[in-house]
């Protein structure tokens, strides 16, 4: 940035350089964007950019892999975690992750995370939780919150026609495939380092070679939910929180598993 | 007859609203006429567009090669869609935007203070319909009459955001009405404010 | 001139004083014509560029007390119009091309077991994730090769919003007729363009069907299935399908021509394809070239015969697609190699554009002109004569 | 946002290329020090954020951490500026 | 059977009414067929058969619609819920059940069951888990047990190279739009009439217009697994049974929903 | 005679002598072959007639220390195939008809993003969950339009199972020389019947790709990917497809031909229905009809000019399919209407007879023999004629 | 397995045709009467199962209960036989 | 010279495999072979069968619609597969379970009571290896000799299975070569004794 060379200032943040020097495409305020930097600095602090194949989903985030300066290979909707376990297991020391936003994850990627899981793949799961379709025009999403309004639940989402929001990580916890399953969220500067944290340990799980880990992430999607991305992290902090308590559901590498959720 | 015009700038300036407010004028005139958007997630980050296209017989494309207008709200627009048009065909430059001027001498360019006249007609978002504005006053392709029917009928039962957008909409043709031709030759520059 | 084996709604201007048009966005139009049509379940899933379809759906279904479900999938989806239609409802789903991929085995179960429903597919610019863009890469998918086994679905094919509206009623009506699932192929622009349309909606009859589950009241236990695990049955049941096939070859062949009384180059051309060769028409013949439309509406059944008729007359026929050259093989065997046939296409999403058309018209006209006959055609000519 | 020593010392560096204007910097600013520049529209068509004070800054990081475009690269304040 | 027409024994158990009078293509011992006697027996008791629906699976018990004497619609493989959700919702009186092989629900099928639960659709799910593809020859399922060899395990299944065992149960008992959930067996007799009672409840449930209710039986496949019927049941009784442990899960109808398993 | 356009294994009895022949079921030799042709991973789900290849991958790579894994359904095990793939192994994959409609989105995806594997279809008969008996009703899908958007796939059918042997490898070559998915398509029969094999297997040689995932070590971070957001680049992305596609017509077309030198009627057939024609044609010579064979190795590349050249100066063609008639589309097209065309097939699991195939034969020889030519023929059997 | 008024109480009607020789119903008896009876095969290929003893049954049953095959028809012995 | 055997029976009878020793031993002969079952779960309840075509030339369609031998081990075998054995074909009947008769006159019937046989050689399931005995007895398409090296290809190296079996193998062999041919009309029946 600077055009002066003798830039004597000491750097304490700056960009890292696993993201790509470049805009992206996304909404202002989008969560994505917290999210994928998250995952750079990451890249860079535990030095895995070199080491790393990472599957892209569809949904919003289908570009992650022209921010990201890793491999990259691009699943079909849902399919991430099948197209990771193929990677996985030919690539054994590789580092991979998967990056899926909740429709891609929650809805019709179900089977394959569920079975990515109980098969305790080695790999680790980004799932971005904005409770909606963000890239189609944001639609119900099996996540979206009981009485949220969407471009497919125009009267709020009703519990007897289209269900009740899914707790598909709690779900995973259940699995003893799933080495390390949390929830955070990025609704303030706190709460993005402990979701930073969590990010970490599940990098640190599939490293220390074993199962599956994942992190929700409860982010934003101020253009789909009708909101200013202040709005929008207030509605995470608050209200988002509700129906997706935050906190460690299993840690199998610390405690044994229990076979309960330890939310 | 047939009329094209593209409608461009930002997503979020509102073109794809006064596409449709064009759109249903003609339709009141009894006209036939398509509008077709960009669509999906490419209107989230630079240019978005949609075209209307009226005509007094059945369309045929509804994706033209030349278009007879072009409005264009900020820089990627006029650089994308000024060399569709035909000879002769009317530019509506946003001129609160774009600094940069057409590259033409033989269309009809006519810089508009658009961002700045919506403001002053209450919103920043009438960007669109001020434009629209300044492209019926230079090309009467509907009535101002069925511009404010068609208010009527896209935005419903609101009458007083019909009356907000009326008035934006007379910004703009008024505005047009007093603008100079702009004929001259000019090289493409980017607004140079980016980076303070 | 336009003539339409289908009645179809009137273009704008044209239409009966009575009803005002409407403008109407293409998804929401075909959405709005399945519910007039009787619709009484939608099952659906979001993708760009239908999702509006969806959308409508969301909103109308549940306000007149019918059924809208967003499922988890395309596979979610197509299932339970599955589930629905073999009750005897009303059932359409939507899509777009990914997603239409993912049903290709219950598209393939509801044809084996004879389940009538309404499939519409937007299409976009493929293979793969693609692009958003307007697309008719699957033609070959929707007319031949989707699921597995020996089985053939109607195919129709709309060419504006108005005409989009007319289909999806015909649609439910031959779907019905014929115990068959039957596709909408519309392209992106048909999905999102808006149009005109007279708001005149019809809604086909019903007949009791007789196959339908319903619980077995008074009556013996029905089942719905494509099962039959002993080849023997399941070849008599394949006989009678391919019998049914030859009945809708027979009686449900749609097209239109335009311009074609004294045409030396036939242009065939579908959906927005066709739209731009009405642009190119007038433009080819500004130039001097009599060039005219053939407009296949039932992609399958293809009106081979009828092309046939047309196209013998001509010098010259050439094809419009949005794709690398699908339907092409149909007018190929439509005509045998007796007329040359030359292919003008855009892929990926991209729109031809009327000058391409015109382009193309103009160069075939000139190949096969005849006084160039008993001329040698170079090899590069020869070449691009299919 | 260039720095040199015998300037006042600049905390921060802005690339307002990529700024979106969303305002989740100005929000979490504890001391208020940031807003949006609305004289100015960047390529992408916002208005991109801007710090009002350097001196009252304290490269809390805060702004960098909330950011979604990555716009900041915060410096450590020099021992008595 | 009788010739005698002036037969005046009092029967006290007859072969059911829904039950076609026909021999079964499965194999001798099979589960299969006490588990359609129960279904049939509780279709002649709830007097439901005129007004059912059901939703056959692919699998051993494909044929189902050839011995239970109800309308009857086959669905592709694992979609059976899918295709009993687009019943359910355009026929609302009807009585809607599935019948699913444990390859069916919890593999191909993973994606609608979880679904169909989120939803809370108003339907009965047999679930028949023999941990194993039955049908096609006796491969693995996601649901056979650690170290059970089959013809795609030759040597045992291993977690580390096929995961484990899946608890699906358990994990769809975790979600508000179950109302029941419960695991049963067909040991023996006693257990067979545990299992019955279960599944009368659930289809009480659907009854009553509750959410989705699904009964998970540990049933036999003795031709996959290589035993004798007599030893298949001893294996349910014993072994089986360590790793899926009866009882009901929820019942939300009854207590209030817990969010976490009852077993 | 038999030319053969690849190499195969020798029939048994011709075999070199060094090296025995071993009787081995279709699934499991040609499951064998991809182990020694170099298959790292495989990946499929359990399905009749196929699961034989699923379960010696199950026995034999864990074996060797390579991957196999039994996904929870075709989309998984295909989307597992797309990932291993993409990081450059040599990859297998396996199902059958309604589990290979369950991949078309896949395919269009490693397609359209350029990742080479090997998919073999084992198919039974169809439309729906059918049976399980031998089909050849897939042909349409795995030709043309399985998946959406615009792309081809080399598809090769196996009449042997010894060929199946020889092109297992070949696929793999083939495709990592077009960086494209390759389909082996097999019907039931090759699937489940024994014949002897010559255990020698070809190992093709690997080339560093250059496109593969590996990890970004000290070179710029790759993509693998279908998505083209902008229409422009997605149809230049076509464009270099297309001319891929081109590539491989030109140079991958393979058949076979047998007792063609003084054929009358030349049966088109490949796969099951081809060793049926075999039986036939020396029954038809028996009875004084000079048949000979025309064997389409590769489906997609058809082999159309090479079957023109030959059945131009035969009296009639005559189709035999396991199915209602697709491939006839193809030969159709080959032919343009110069020789007249019969069709014979079976359905849903059932395979041809030979005495049919004869009759078939006979009959076309009959109704097109020289001295019937200037007769009129009947319009019945105008009719027949394609 | 004829039952009328001057014979011996038959207390199960075994539909041997359907009988697939599972043995689950031998195995649970609690006096054991039944047994397969290898001097027939059925149309399926099977030996069904026989009742050994008609006046030993208690009429249980528990055979009823678990056949798969519904073989079983059940009667209940009147009082004093 | 082709020679097309149909082995067919209840599932569980061994057929699969005896075909498979058969076409073991034309292998070894250095014979073209096709060996092509019935498969799936249709093999479960009623008649299994597969098909061996042994020929001197590369081997035609692996599927018959005429066989020269038909090994019938159950009733309903017979009813399927007689009609298909060519004029002269040769018919082994497993006598223990198939009371009918033949009802062709023009073929070689030779009932056989392969499932006591095989029961005397010690296990039921040597039915089939009884009944392929009782065939190379009369059509010796290959050598015993053969099929005793088939049979340790088939089963590996265990010795004692395979003497056993081949010991069974002899045993039908022994009892075909002094069975009386059938050559009578007889009327079909089914075995009576079903309900008891
Ligand atoms: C098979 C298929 N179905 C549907 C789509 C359309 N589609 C693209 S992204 C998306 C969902 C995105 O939602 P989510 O995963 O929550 O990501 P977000 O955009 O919210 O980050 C859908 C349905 C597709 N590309 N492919
Ligand atoms: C799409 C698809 N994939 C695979 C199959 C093959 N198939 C038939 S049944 C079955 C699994 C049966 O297992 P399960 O559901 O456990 O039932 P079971 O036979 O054990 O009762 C499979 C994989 C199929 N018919 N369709
Ligand atoms: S639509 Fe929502 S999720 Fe997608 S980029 Fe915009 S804010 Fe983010
Ligand atoms: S958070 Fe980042 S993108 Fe948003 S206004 Fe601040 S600097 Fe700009
Ligand atoms: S570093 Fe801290 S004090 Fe400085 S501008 Fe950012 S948030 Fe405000
Ligand atoms: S294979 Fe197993 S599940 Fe299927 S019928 Fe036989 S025993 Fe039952
Ligand atoms: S349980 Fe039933 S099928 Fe089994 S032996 Fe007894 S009667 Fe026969
Ligand atoms: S009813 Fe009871 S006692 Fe009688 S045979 Fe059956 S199990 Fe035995
Ligand atoms: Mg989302
Ligand atoms: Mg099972």
């Amino acid at each position: 940035m600077s055009t002066v060379t003798s830039d004597t200032r000491r750097v304490i943040y700056r960009r890292p350089e696993a993201l790509v020097d470049t805009s992206t495409h996304y909404c202002p305020g989008c969560g994505h964007g917290i999210i994928h930097r998250l995952v750079a600095e990451l890249l860079d602090e535990m030095h895995l950019a070199p080491s790393t194949i990472g599957v892209a989903s569809v949904g919003c985030s289908v570009f992650a892999y022209d921010y990201l300066a890793i491999d990259f290979v691009e699943s079909p909707h849902g399919r991430a975690p099948a197209v990771a376990t193929g990677v996985r297991r030919v690539r054994p020391d590789a580092f991979v992750f998967t990056y899926q936003g909740d429709g891609d994850l929650a809805a019709i990627g179900t089977a394959e995370i569920v079975h990515a899981a109980a098969r305790g793949e080695r790999i680790s799961v980004i799932f971005v939780n904005n409770g909606i379709y963000g890239m189609t025009g944001g639609q119900m999403a099996p996540t979206t919150l009981l009485g949220q309004h969407t471009t497919s639940s125009p009267a709020g989402r009703e519990a007897s026609l289209a269900g009740y929001p899914i707790p598909i990580t709690e779900m995973l916890a259940l699995l003893p495939g799933v080495t390390y399953a949390a929830r955070g969220s990025i609704a303030d500067p706190p709460l993005i380092g402990r979701t930073k944290a969590m990010m970490r340990r599940a990098f640190e799980v599939q490293l220390a070679g074993a199962g599956l880990s994942i992190v929700e992430i409860l982010s934003t999607c101020p253009v789909g939910w009708g909101m200013t991305p202040t709005e929008a992290m207030a509605h995470v902090a608050h209200d988002v929180v509700q129906t997706y308590p935050l906190g460690v559901m299993v840690d199998r590498l610390k405690a044994p598993a229990t076979g309960a959720p330890e939310v | 007859m047939q009329h094209a015009t593209v409608f461009s700038g930002f997503g979020g300036q509102g073109l794809l609203f006064a596409g449709k407010v064009l759109a249903e004028a003609a339709v009141i005139e009894g006209r036939d006429v398509s509008w077709m958007p960009s669509y999906g997630p490419e209107m989230r980050g630079g240019t978005a567009s949609c075209t209307v296209i009226i005509a007094d017989r059945p369309i045929g494309s509804p994706i033209v090669d030349a278009a007879e207008s072009v409005v264009a709200l900020n820089p990627p627009s006029l650089a994308k869609f000024e060399p569709l048009l035909v000879p002769g065909g009317l530019l509506i430059i946003n001129a609160s935007l774009v600094e940069a001027e057409p590259r033409r001498a033989d269309i009809e360019a006519v810089p508009i203070a658009c961002s700045a006249l919506a403001r002053e007609a209450g919103d920043d978002r009438f960007v669109s319909i001020v434009a629209l504005g300044a492209l019926i006053a230079r090309r009467p392709i509907v009535s101002a009459a069925s511009i404010r029917e068609a208010l009527g009928v896209v935005l419903g039962d609101r009458p007083a955001l019909v009356a907000a957008d009326f008035a934006a909409f007379e910004r703009g043709h008024q505005a047009a009405s007093s603008a100079v031709i702009k004929r001259r030759r000019a090289r493409w520059r980017y607004r140079r404010r980016l980076r303070p | 001139m336009v003539l339409m084996t289908t009645a179809t709604v009137a273009p704008a201007g044209q239409a009966a004083e009575a009803v005002r048009p409407v403008l109407m966005k293409g998804n929401e139009a075909m959405a709005e014509a399945a519910i007039q049509a009787g619709c009484e379940a939608y099952f659906g899933y979001p993708i760009t560029p239908q999702a509006e379809l969806l959308e409508w759906m969301a909103r109308r279904m549940p306000e007149l007390g019918r059924v809208f479900v967003q499922a988890e999938s395309e596979l979610g989806a197509i299932n339970m119009a599955l589930g629905a239609a073999a009750t005897g409802a009303r059932v359409l789903a939507s899509s777009s091309s990914p997603g239409i991929s993912l049903m290709a085995e219950a598209m393939s179960y509801m044809a084996g077991s004879e389940v009538p429903m309404v499939l519409i597919n937007v299409m976009r610019g493929g293979p793969g994730l693609g692009s958003i863009g307007p697309s008719q890469a699957d033609y070959f998918q929707a007319t031949k090769g989707h699921g597995h086994g020996d089985y053939r679905l109607p195919v129709l094919a709309p060419s504006s919003i108005a005409e989009a509206v007319a289909l999806t009623a015909d649609a439910f009506e031959v779907a019905e007729r014929y115990r068959t699932p039957v596709i909408i192929l519309a392209d992106g622009v048909m999905g999102q363009a808006m149009e005109p349309v007279v708001p005149v909606y019809r809604t086909p009859p019903r007949e009791s069907a007789g196959w339908e589950l319903t619980g077995a009241v008074g009556r013996e236990p029905r089942v719905v299935r494509s099962l039959h695990l002993r080849p023997e049955e399941l070849e008599a049941h394949n006989h009678h399908l391919q019998a049914k096939f030859a009945a809708i070859a027979e009686h449900e062949v749609r097209w239109a021509v335009e311009d074609l009384d004294d045409a030396d180059v036939v242009i065939v051309a579908y959906g927005t394809s066709a739209r731009v060769a009405r642009t190119a028409v007038e433009r080819a013949r500004e130039q001097g070239v009599r060039a005219g439309i053939f407009r296949p509406i039932s992609l399958w059944p293809f009106p081979s015969a009828e092309l046939a008729a047309v196209a013998l007359g001509a010098r010259a026929v050439v094809v419009v697609e949005m794709s690398a050259g699908q339907m092409v093989e149909d007018v190929r065997l439509a005509l045998g190699g007796r007329t040359p046939i030359f292919f003008q296409g855009r892929t990926g999403g991209m729109v031809p554009t009327p000058s391409e058309v015109v382009e193309a018209v103009v160069h075939a006209a000139a190949v096969t002109a005849p006084h160039l006959a008993g001329h040698p055609v170079s090899d590069d000519e020869k070449a691009e004569i299919r | 946002m260039v720095s040199a020593v015998n300037q006042v010392f600049q905390p921060l560096d802005i690339d307002a290329a990529h700024c979106k204007g969303c305002g989740l910097c100005i929000d979490v600013c504890p001391h208020h020090l940031l807003e949006l520049d609305t004289s100015i529209v960047n390529e992408l068509g916002y208005h991109p954020t801007r710090l009002t004070d350097a001196a009252a800054c304290t490269s809390c990081v805060l702004c960098a951490r909330v950011c979604p475009d990555a716009v900041f690269t915060v410096f450590a304040r020099p021992k008595g500026t």
